[in-house]
C-alpha cells in the first residue's frame, strides 16, 4: 500500500552535485565554458599577488611591445600597452576588478529587483504600483546620464560604478520577479499556505521566493555579460571606471586607439571579455537544459537495454 | 534675387576676362574637411572656440587684424592701420571697398555694429573675454574710420582686435545667429546636424581662393579621421592622434599654441613649501614622458610657446633627477612639512590625447620618488571647479592637469591669469610678485617682452607654482590632392584661402 | 481594450512627468553649465551675465516651475550650445535613430527566428552547435570594438565600404551590422529554448498525429507558439536602441539622438537633455504598449 | 467479423525509456489486436503504459530518450516500422486517427479549430481552401457543435471541455480512418458530458465502421465501450478477454481488486463507510451564502454579474460528513473557497463555534484557520515543490507557535504518517518522488496537523485512480471515526460520495437543487438534474439495448451547454 511506485522519477534537484558534475562532462562546449570562468575566477582571485606590482609598472622605453617574445620576461608574452605596462598582468588585475564589478552589480540589482518584484507582484496596494511606475522611469532613463550624474556627484569610483551598472539592469529583474508571482500566487499550494493561515511575509519568503529565484539567476548570468559590455561602453564613452583604475573594458576602450598600430593593446581584453561572457551564456544555456525535465534526457547517458 | 545674379553674372565675366588660370580650375574645386566634433553653432562670437573658429574665421567672418605666426605681431585685414590717439584709445584706418555676403557695404557702422554686438551681453559672446574686464566704446569718426576707447590702458589693442569679427549690420543684434554673414571669400550654404557648406562668396575683396566648395563634417574617433583621409573621404583633417600619424608623405606635425602643465596648489601644505614644489618638478621622466607625445613634442620652460611675446628660448625647463627630488623632500620632511599627506592630482578626461596615460605615469613616478600621489580623472565641468575660482574648500594638497592655449602673440593673455592674485586658477598670493606683472602689462615693445620674460623666469625658478610640461604637437593628415601645411594658428583657424591644389 | 490602452497611456504620461521632473533635478546637480559655455579666462561678471541671460541664476525649483510652465505652451526651451528649440533639436536627431533601430531589431529578429528555429528542428546538430556559437560571440564582443576593427577591415582594408557618415545605402552596412549582432545573438537563444519545448507540448503531438509534414509542424506549429517571448526580448532590445545606440552613432557620424544626448549631457545643455528623454521616453512608452498588443494578436487567449 | 486478418496487429512490443540510470521498461511484450468495426478498451491505472504501447503505433514516441527494445506493428497487412517516413506520416490522420485527454492542451491555442480541421485535408491531399472549409464545417455540425458556419473561427479556448472533445474527434474523423485511438477521451469531463461524448463515439464507429481502441482508466467507461479488454499493470498485460467475461469474473488478483474498488453497484448500498456515530451538535452553520463575480466578457462587451454562490445555506454537525456535489461551474468549489477565507463572499454568514466566519479578524480568525483545514485536488499542486515531508507537515505548528513545541515536531510528523499510512523515512523525501495517492495521504496528515475539526475536501479524490480513491476515502472514513472529524466533501462524481457521506446537496449554477440523506438521494431522486446525473453514470455495454437515440439527445445537451459558455461563465 505505501510502495513508491515505478512511475517517480529519482529527485534531480539541488544538493546533487556529482549529477550536475556528470552533465557538464556529457557538454564538452559547457565543460570549457566552466573551465575558462574557473581559470578567470582564479586569476581575479590569486592571480594580483602572483604578479605583484607589475600591471602598473611603467615601461616608456617599451610601450605598445610587440606580442609573443620572451625576451622581456614571460610577462610581456603578451606584449605592453601604452605605457608600457605589461599586458598579461593588466589582464590578471583588471579581471578582479571586471568580475567584481560585473558581479557586484548583478548580485544586488537581482536582490533589490526580486525584492521589489515580489512585492509588485504579491501585493495589490498602492505602493506596489508605485513600484511598476518606478520601474518604468529607470526602463527610460538614459544610463550614461545616470552614469555622469553619479560620476559628478559621487565622484570616480568603483562603488559607484557598480551603483550605476546595478541599478540600470533593476527592471528586468523586477519585471521576471513580478510576472513570476503573478501565476505563482494563484498556485494551489499558496492557498493552502493562506488556508493555513500563513501571513503575506512568510508566503512571500518561504513559498513564493525559492520558486522565483531560479528564473532570476538564469537571467543574471546573461545578464553578467551584459553588464561586463556596458560598462566597457561606459569607459569608451568617458564615464566608465578611472584611471588609475581599470578593467578590461577600460583596457579595450583605451586600446581603440590603436587597434591600427598595436592591435594587442585592446584585442587581449576584447578576447578576454568575449570568452567570459560567451563562457556564462553557454552555462546558462546548458543549466536551462537540466532544469527543463523535457530536455534534460538530452545530457544523459541513456544506457540502453540489452537486445 | 536679381542682383546677386548681376553678381554672379559679373564675376564669371571677370574670370573669363583676366583669369584663364582660374578659368581651367573654374571646374569647381571641391574640398572635404573632417573636424573632430561638431560645431555646436555658427556663432561669429564664439570663434576663439577651435570647432567654430576652425570653420568661420578667415572663412565666412573676418576680424579686423590677424596675427602672423611667425612674429605674433598683428597684420592688417579689416583694418589696413591704426595709431594709439592716448594710452585708452586706438583710432583705426578700415579696407575700402568691402562687400558682405548678403550685399551690404562693410564700413565704420558696420564696425561699430559689431563690437556693440560684442559687448552688448544680449548674447552670449566668448570671444570679447579676451578683452578681460575692459569696457569698450567704439565711435564711428567717419565712414571708414572708427575709435575705440577704452576704460584702461589697452596696449596690445591691435593684437586683441583679431577676435573682434565683423558681421553685417542685417546679424540680429540681441541673439547668437547660426547662419553668420561676414566679408569672408566664403559664404555659409548649409549647417546641418551633419555637414557644414560653406560655397565661394565671388563679391570677396581679397584674393580669389582656389577653393570654390568646402563640406565639412567630423568624427571624434581619430583613427577614423585618419582612415578618411587615407580612403579619400576627406582631403583634411586638423588634427589626429600620435599613433595614427604613421605615414609621412600625408602626416605633418606642427606647434600648435599649447602648452600643457600641472599647477601646483600653493596654498595647501605640503605643496606651499618650495622643496616639495621643487621636487615635483624634478621626479618625472620628461624623456620618457616625451614619448607618450611624440619626436616632435617641445619641453616646456614657462606657458607660452616660442613667437608668443615674452616666451624666452632662453629659460631651460627642469631636468630629471629624482636623487635630488628624494633629496629636497627628506628635507622638507626634516623641516616638520607634512610630505606624506596625500596630494590630490585631478586629470581631465580627454582633455588632450594620451592625457589620461600621462596622468597615470606621473602619478607612479612620484611615488617612485615617496610622495603619496592619488589619481582622480573628472569630467570637464567638475575639473573646471577646481581649475577656476573660487576654489573648492575641501580641495586639500592637489595638483591639477591643465592645457593653456594663447595664440594671441602675448603673453599678457598668460601671465595674470596664472600668476596674479587676482589671477582666475592663480594660487598664488605674492602682492610684490603682482606689482611686478602690472607693470609690465602696462609697459610696450623691447621694455614688454624683457619684463615678461623676468616673470616667467621667476615663475621657474623661484614661485614654481606650476610644472610646465610640454609644448603640444598637433598632427594633421593632409590627402595628397591638396598642398597646404598647418602652423601655430591652425587650432583656431583653417583659411581655405591658404590652401592650394595640386593638379 | 481602449479601456486597457487608456489606461497605460495614463500610466505612461505619468511615468513621463516623473522622470522629466528626476532628470531635471538631477542634471541641476552636476554643475554649473557657465563654466563650459565661457572661455576659461571669461571674468566673474561675463559668468553673471551668462547665467542671468539663461535664466541660472533663479533658484531652482522656481527654475522647474518656469519649465513645467513652458511645457504646458510646448515650449522645450533653448538649446544652449546651438542657438535654437531644443525640441527641434531632439526632433531633428530621432529619425536617424528611429531609422537605425528598426532596421537593426526586425533584421535581427528575422534572422534569430531562421537561424533559431533551424537549430531547435536538430538540437545537438552541427548546425546547431555552430549557430549557438557564432551568434553568441556576435553578441559577446564590445559593440565599439567590433565597429572601429570593422571599418579598419573593410572601408581601410578592402576598401569596399565608406568609413563611415550617411548617404548612399553602403554607409548603412557596417552601422546595421554592428547593431545587429547582439541582439541576434540573444534572440537566437530565446528562439531556439522557447522552440525546443514547444516542440514537446502535447499540441504538436497531436499534430504528428494528424500526419502533417515536419517543416509545417515546425514553422506552423512550434514556432507560432513560441514567438510570445521572442517578442518579449526584441521590445526589450528595441527600447535599448531606441534610447540610442550612442556609440555606434559617435563611431559612424551617424547624427542620431544617442550621440545628441550624450553630448548635450557632457555640455550640460539641460534643455536638450529634457527634450530628448522626453521624446525616447515617450517613443518607449509607445513600443511598450504596441508590444502588449502584438501579444493579443498573437495569442487569441490574450484581451485586454 | 473477419477474425482472420485484424486491422492491427502488435505483436510482443517493449518500450524502454532511457536515463541516466537503468532504462525504465515503460512496456513489455505487449501482444493485441483489433479488428474492423470492434472496440478494444486497455484498461490500466496511470503509469501502467496503456497509453505507450498506441503512441508507438502512432510513431510519437521520441527515440531518444524512448526506445523500441523489440516488438512489431502490423497494420493493414504492412510493418509499420519498416515504412520510410513519408509513408509513414500519410498513414497518420488519413487511416490511423487519435484524440487525447485534455483538448485544451493537445489543440493550438493560436488557429482557429477550423484551420486545424482544415490542415488534416491539406496534408493529406484531400482538398483544401473552400472545399476543405466546407467540409470541416460539415464535421462540425456532425460531432454535434451547434452553428458550425460561425463557431469554426472559433478558438479552442472559446469552446466548453466537452465542444474541445468533439472538436477533436471531428478532426479525427476527417478522412474516415481504419481506427480511430482514444487516449482517455472523457477523464477530464463531467459525467453528463462524458455520456454524450461516448455516444457520439459509438454513433460515429457505427457509422464508419472504424476500429477504436480505447485508453481509460475508468472502469464503467470501459464497461460500457468495451468489446474486448486488456488490463495492463506495470507495463505487461494482466489479463485480457472480452469485456462481458473480464468484469463479471475476473481471473487476475490485480483486475479483480479494480473491479473490488468501484464504488458503487449495489454493493455500496452494503458496505457503506458512512458516519456511524448519529450527528452531534452544530459545528458550522451557513446562511444565504451568496457569491457574485462582475466578468468582462470578450474583447469589446461591457461587464456582466454572474452569481458563482447563490443564496445558499446549509448546516454541518459535528462529526458528519456533508457531500456537496455538482458539475464544474456549479460553484461548489468558490463556496468551499469562501469558507476558508480565501475569497471574500458577497453576502451572508457562516457561523463556526457561535462567531461570524467572515467578520473574523486576528486571533480568533487564526483559531478558525487552525481548526478549519481545507484537502485540495490536485496534491502534488497544493504542496510547496521545494519543501520536504517534514517541513510540509509541520508548516502549521511553524504558523501557530502555541499547538507544540519544536522539540516535539520530529515525532509529531512520524507519527501523523503513519496514521495516514505512509513511513517516518518518508519524511525527508520531496512531493515529486511520491505517487498521486501518497501525496494526497500526505496533505492528509498535513491537514490533521492542527489538529482541525473540520476538513473541507474540494475534489480531494478525483485525481487519482480508482483502487487509490478507494484506499484514500478508506481512509478519511477511519480517521474521522477515530478523531471525530467532520467533512465536507465535494466532488463532480456522484458515486464516490455514495458510501461515505452522510447528506449530500446537489449544485447547479450557484443553487443547491436538492439536499437529503444519501439513501434518498440515490434511490428516490426528486431533482430532474439529479436524475440526469443518476442516470449519466455509463452502464456496462452488455446490459443496454443496442437501440438507442443518442444524436438528438447530444445535441439538445450542448445547445444548453453552449448558452453557458458563450457568456463567458467558467465552464469546461
Amino acid at each position: 500500500m505505501t510502495i513508491i511506485t515505478p512511475d517517480t522519477k529519482p529527485a534531480t534537484g539541488p544538493g546533487t552535485g556529482r549529477v550536475l558534475l556528470a552533465y557538464l562532462t556529457r557538454d564538452r562546449l559547457a565543460l570549457a565554458a566552466a573551465a575558462f570562468l574557473a581559470i578567470f575566477i582564479i586569476a581575479a582571485i590569486f592571480g594580483p599577488l602572483l604578479v605583484g606590482d607589475a600591471a602598473s609598472r611603467l615601461g616608456l622605453r617599451q610601450r605598445n611591445l610587440a606580442p609573443f617574445s620572451f625576451e622581456h620576461g614571460w610577462i610581456y608574452f603578451l606584449g605592453a600597452d601604452t605605457l608600457g605596462r605589461p599586458i598579461l598582468a593588466r589582464l590578471i588585475v583588471g579581471a578582479q576588478n571586471t568580475l567584481g564589478i560585473a558581479a557586484a552589480a548583478v548580485f544586488s540589482s537581482m536582490l533589490i529587483g526580486g525584492a521589489l518584484g515580489l512585492v509588485a507582484g504579491y501585493s495589490e496596494r498602492w505602493y506596489s504600483h508605485l513600484i511598476l511606475r518606478l520601474a518604468d522611469v529607470v526602463m527610460s532613463f538614459p544610463s550614461l546620464l545616470l552614469a555622469l550624474i553619479v560620476l559628478y556627484t559621487l565622484g570616480p569610483s568603483i562603488a559607484n560604478l557598480v551603483i550605476v551598472l546595478a541599478v540600470t539592469r533593476l527592471p528586468i529583474y523586477l519585471r521576471t520577479a513580478r510576472a513570476e508571482v503573478l501565476e505563482l500566487r494563484e498556485r494551489m499550494f499558496v492557498s493552502a499556505a493562506r488556508s493555513m493561515g500563513a501571513g503575506p511575509a512568510r508566503i512571500i519568503l518561504r513559498h513564493i521566493a525559492p520558486l522565483v529565484l531560479p528564473s532570476l539567476v538564469t537571467i543574471s548570468a546573461i545578464d553578467f555579460a551584459t553588464v561586463i559590455l556596458s560598462e566597457s561602453a561606459l569607459s569608451f564613452l568617458g564615464l566608465g571606471i578611472q584611471p588609475p583604475n581599470f578593467t578590461w573594458g577600460a583596457m579595450v576602450a583605451n586600446g581603440r586607439g590603436y587597434l591600427a598600430t598595436a592591435w594587442w593593446i585592446a584585442f587581449w581584453p576584447g578576447l578576454s571579455i568575449m570568452l567570459t561572457t560567451l563562457s556564462l551564456n553557454i552555462l546558462s544555456n546548458w543549466a536551462r537544459t537540466i532544469a527543463d525535465p523535457q530536455q534534460r534526457w538530452r545530457l544523459q547517458r541513456l544506457r540502453k537495454a540489452a537486445r | 534675387m536679381h542682383r546677386t545674379s548681376n553678381h554672379a553674372l559679373a564675376s564669371a565675366m571677370l574670370m573669363a576676362a583676366l583669369a584663364p588660370s582660374a578659368m581651367a580650375q573654374g571646374a569647381a574645386q571641391e574640398i572635404r574637411i573632417v573636424l573632430p566634433e561638431q560645431p555646436a553653432n555658427l556663432e561669429p562670437c564664439g570663434t576663439i572656440i577651435t570647432n567654430v573658429g576652425q570653420i568661420l574665421s578667415q572663412n565666412v567672418v573676418e576680424p579686423l587684424t590677424v596675427i602672423d605666426p611667425e612674429t605674433g605681431q598683428p597684420q592688417s585685414k579689416l583694418a589696413t592701420e591704426w595709431t594709439q590717439v592716448d594710452p585708452t584709445t586706438w583710432r583705426l584706418k578700415l579696407r575700402d571697398g568691402v562687400k558682405f555676403q548678403d550685399g551690404a557695404d562693410f564700413n565704420a557702422a558696420a564696425v561699430v555694429f559689431s563690437v556693440n554686438r560684442m559687448v552688448g551681453g544680449k548674447i552670449t559672446c566668448s570671444n570679447i573675454a579676451k578683452f578681460g574686464d575692459a569696457k569698450l566704446t567704439v565711435t564711428a569718426v567717419d565712414d571708414l574710420t572708427v575709435e575705440i576707447k577704452s576704460d584702461k590702458p589697452q596696449p596690445i589693442l591691435p593684437t586683441l582686435l583679431s577676435v573682434v569679427m565683423i558681421v553685417s549690420p542685417k546679424t540680429a543684434a540681441n541673439q547668437a545667429v547660426n547662419d553668420p554673414v561676414g566679408t569672408g571669400p566664403f559664404k555659409l550654404s548649409t549647417f546641418s546636424p551633419q555637414t557644414v557648406v560653406l560655397d565661394a562668396f565671388d563679391g570677396y575683396w581679397g584674393k580669389k581662393p582656389e577653393i570654390t566648395k568646402a563640406t565639412y563634417v567630423w568624427r571624434p574617433e581619430s583613427s577614423i579621421r585618419a582612415a578618411m583621409v587615407e580612403t579619400g573621404e576627406a582631403d583634411l583633417t586638423p588634427s589626429i592622434a600620435i599613433q595614427d600619424a604613421s605615414n609621412p608623405e600625408t602626416d605633418f606635425a606642427y606647434l600648435n599654441s599649447e602648452t600643457t602643465a600641472i599647477r601646483i596648489d600653493t596654498a595647501q601644505p605640503p605643496l606651499n613649501d618650495l622643496r616639495v614644489r621643487k621636487a615635483l618638478n624634478l621626479a618625472i621622466d620628461w624623456e620618457g614622458l616625451a614619448q607618450l607625445f611624440g619626436d616632435d613634442i617641445k619641453r616646456a620652460s614657462q606657458m607660452v610657446v616660442p613667437g608668443i611675446n615674452g616666451h624666452d628660448d632662453a629659460l631651460e625647463a627642469w631636468s630629471y633627477d629624482p636623487e635630488e627630488a628624494k633629496k629636497l623632500i627628506e628635507e622638507a620632511a626634516a623641516d616638520g612639512v607634512p610630505v606624506d599627506t596625500e596630494i590630490k592630482l585631478i586629470g581631465r578626461n580627454g582633455i588632450y590625447p594620451n592625457g589620461a596615460e600621462a596622468m597615470e605615469a606621473m602619478m607612479t613616478m612620484w611615488q617612485a620618488v615617496g610622495l603619496n600621489v592619488k589619481l582622480t580623472m573628472l569630467d570637464v565641468a567638475d575639473w573646471l571647479r577646481y581649475l577656476q575660482k573660487p576654489f573648492p574648500a575641501e580641495r586639500g594638497a592637489n595638483l591639477l592637469q591643465m592645457m593653456h592655449d594663447n595664440n594671441k602673440g602675448d603673453a599678457a593673455f598668460t601671465i595674470p591669469i596664472f600668476y596674479r592674485t587676482s589671477g582666475n586658477y592663480s594660487t598664488l598670493a605674492d602682492p610684490a610678485f603682482d606689482k611686478e606683472i602690472d607693470a609690465a602689462l602696462a609697459t610696450t615693445g623691447e621694455a614688454r617682452t624683457t619684463a615678461f620674460k623676468t616673470i616667467f623666469a621667476k615663475a621657474r625658478k623661484e614661485v614654481v607654482a606650476d610644472i610646465p610640461m610640454f609644448h603640444m604637437i598637433g598632427y594633421t593628415r593632409v590627402g595628397p590632392r591638396l598642398d597646404w601645411k598647418p602652423d601655430i594658428t591652425t587650432n583656431s583657424e583653417i583659411p581655405l584661402a591658404n590652401i592650394a591644389i595640386n593638379d | 481594450m481602449f479601456s486597457y490602452i487608456g489606461r497605460r497611456a495614463s500610466h505612461s504620461i505619468l511615468s513621463v512627468i516623473g522622470l522629466l521632473t528626476l532628470v531635471f533635478f538631477l542634471t541641476r546637480l552636476t554643475g554649473d553649465p557657465s563654466a563650459l559655455y565661457l572661455p576659461l579666462d571669461a571674468t566673474a561678471e561675463a559668468r553673471a551675465a551668462f547665467a542671468r541671460l539663461n535664466g541660472l541664476d533663479q533658484p531652482l525649483h522656481w527654475q522647474f516651475a518656469e519649465y513645467l510652465k513652458d511645457l504646458l505652451q510646448l515650449d522645450f526651451g533653448q538649446s544652449l550650445r546651438q542657438n535654437r528649440s531644443a525640441m527641434e533639436v531632439a526632433l531633428e536627431a530621432f529619425p536617424e535613430t528611429l531609422k537605425l533601430a528598426f532596421i537593426a531589431i526586425t533584421l535581427s529578429t528575422a534572422l534569430a527566428i531562421l537561424v533559431g528555429s533551424l537549430a531547435a528542428a536538430r538540437p545537438g546538430s552541427l548546425f546547431d552547435r555552430l549557430a549557438s556559437l557564432a551568434s553568441l560571440a556576435g553578441a559577446s564582443a564590445p559593440d565599439f570594438w567590433v565597429a572601429i576593427v570593422a571599418i579598419l577591415v573593410f572601408a581601410v582594408g578592402f576598401e569596399i565600404l565608406p568609413t563611415s557618415g550617411t548617404g548612399s545605402w553602403a554607409h548603412w552596412v557596417m552601422p546595421i551590422f554592428v547593431l545587429t549582432l547582439r541582439p541576434f545573438g540573444l534572440l537566437v537563444q530565446v528562439v531556439r529554448g522557447t522552440m525546443l519545448s514547444a516542440l514537446t507540448s502535447p499540441y504538436i503531438k497531436t499534430a504528428r498525429a494528424k500526419g502533417l509534414r515536419r517543416q509545417k509542424i515546425i514553422f506552423g506549429h512550434a514556432l507560432r507558439n513560441s514567438l510570445l517571448p521572442v517578442v518579449t526580448v526584441a521590445g526589450d532590445l528595441a527600447t535599448s536602441l531606441v534610447n540610442g545606440a550612442v556609440v555606434v552613432e559617435s563611431i559612424f557620424g551617424w547624427p542620431g539622438i544617442g550621440k545628441l544626448m550624450i553630448d548635450a549631457i557632457i555640455q550640460r545643455d539641460f534643455a536638450v537633455v529634457q527634450s530628448t528623454i522626453l521624446v525616447t521616453a515617450t517613443a518607449i512608452f509607445i513600443l511598450n504598449i504596441a508590444i502588449d498588443l502584438l501579444y493579443a494578436v498573437l495569442d487569441p487567449r490574450i484581451r485586454y | 467479423m473477419n477474425q482472420a486478418n485484424p486491422i492491427l496487429k502488435v505483436e510482443s512490443l517493449t518500450v524502454d525509456f532511457l536515463s541516466d540510470n537503468e532504462p525504465v521498461r515503460a512496456v513489455d511484450n505487449v501482444s493485441f489486436h483489433v479488428n474492423r468495426g470492434e472496440t478494444l478498451v486497455i484498461l490500466g491505472e496511470s503509469g501502467s503504459g496503456k497509453s505507450v504501447s498506441t503512441s508507438t503505433v502512432m510513431d510519437l514516441i521520441d527515440c531518444p530518450p524512448g526506445d523500441i527494445v523489440a516488438g512489431t506493428c502490423v497494420f493493414d497487412g504492412v510493418e509499420l516500422s519498416r515504412l520510410d517516413a513519408e509513408a509513414r506520416r500519410n498513414i497518420n490522420g488519413r487511416r490511423i486517427a487519435m484524440i487525447f485527454q485534455d483538448p485544451l492542451a493537445y489543440l493550438n491555442p493560436v488557429y482557429t479549430v477550423g484551420r486545424q480541421i482544415g490542415e488534416v485535408f491539406e496534408s493529406h491531399g484531400a482538398g483544401s481552401g473552400k472545399e476543405a472549409r466546407a467540409k470541416s464545417i460539415e464535421l462540425l455540425r456532425r460531432v454535434g457543435i451547434p452553428e458550425p458556419e460561425s463557431r469554426i473561427d472559433y478558438y479552442p479556448h472559446q469552446f466548453s471541455g466537452g465542444q474541445r472533445q468533439r472538436v477533436m474527434i471531428a478532426m479525427a474523423i476527417a478522412l474516415k480512418p481504419d481506427i480511430l485511438i482514444a487516449d482517455e477521451p472523457t477523464t477530464a469531463l463531467d459525467v453528463s458530458v462524458q455520456a454524450q461524448i461516448l455516444d457520439l463515439l459509438r454513433d460515429l464507429q457505427r457509422e464508419t465502421g472504424m476500429a477504436l481502441i480505447m485508453i481509460t482508466h475508468d472502469l464503467e467507461v470501459a464497461a460500457a465501450m468495451a468489446d474486448r479488454v486488456i488490463v495492463m499493470n506495470a507495463g505487461s498485460i494482466v489479463e485480457a478477454g472480452l469485456a462481458r467475461e473480464v468484469f463479471s469474473n475476473p481471473q487476475h488478483a490485480y483486475t479483480r481488486r479494480l473491479i473490488s474498488a468501484l464504488p458503487h453497484g449495489d454493493a455500496a448500498e452494503v458496505s457503506n463507510r458512512r458516519s456511524t456515530t448519529s450527528a452531534g451538535e452544530t459545528l458550522l452553520q451557513v446562511e444565504n451564502l451568496t457569491k457574485e463575480y462582475v466578468v468582462a466578457s470578450g474583447a469589446f462587451a461591457g461587464k456582466r454579474r454572474f452569481r458563482a454562490v447563490d443564496d445558499v445555506s446549509f448546516e454541518v454537525r459535528r462529526g458528519e460528513t456533508v457531500g456537496i456535489v455538482g458539475e464544474s461551474g456549479s460553484g461548489k468549489s468558490s463556496i468551499a473557497r469562501i469558507l476558508l477565507r480565501l475569497n471574500e463572499p458577497s453576502s451572508g454568514k457562516a457561523v463556526f463555534a457561535g462567531q461570524d466566519v467572515f467578520r473574523m479578524r486576528g486571533k480568533p480568525l487564526m483559531d478558525f484557520r487552525r481548526k478549519v483545514q481545507m484537502v485540495f485536488q490536485d496534491p502534488y499542486g497544493s504542496m510547496n515543490p521545494r519543501m520536504n515531508v517534514r517541513a510540509i507537515i509541520s508548516e502549521p505548528w511553524v504558523i501557530h507557535r502555541d499547538i507544540l513545541p519544536r522539540k516535539a515536531w520530529k515525532d509529531r510528523v512520524a507519527e501523523l504518517l503513519e496514521l495516514v499510512g505512509l513511513k517516518p523515512e518518508h519524511a525527508e523525501r520531496y512531493p515529486h518522488q511520491f505517487s498521486g495517492g501518497q501525496r494526497q495521504r500526505i496533505a492528509i496528515a498535513r491537514a490533521l496537523a492542527s489538529e482541525p475539526q473540520l476538513i473541507i475536501c474540494d475534489e480531494a479524490v478525483s485525481a487519482l485512480d480508482v483502487s487509490i480513491q478507494a484506499q484514500v476515502i478508506e481512509l478519511l472514513a477511519d480517521l474521522r471515526t477515530r478523531l471525530g472529524l467532520s467533512y465536507i466533501f465535494i466532488t463532480h462524481d456522484l458515486p464516490i460520495v455514495r458510501h461515505f457521506a452522510d447528506r449530500i446537496m446537489v449544485m447547479k449554477q450557484g443553487r443547491i437543487v436538492e439536499e437529503g440523506p444519501t439513501s434518498t438521494i440515490f434511490s428516490a431522486p426528486r431533482h430532474e438534474y439529479t436524475q440526469s446525473l443518476l442516470r449519466a453514470v455509463p452502464k456496462p455495454k452488455w446490459l443496454v439495448p443496442e437501440e438507442r437515440p443518442t444524436a438528438e439527445r447530444s445535441v439538445g445537451k450542448t445547445g444548453l451547454r453552449l448558452e453557458r459558455t458563450r457568456n463567458g461563465s467558467l465552464a469546461g
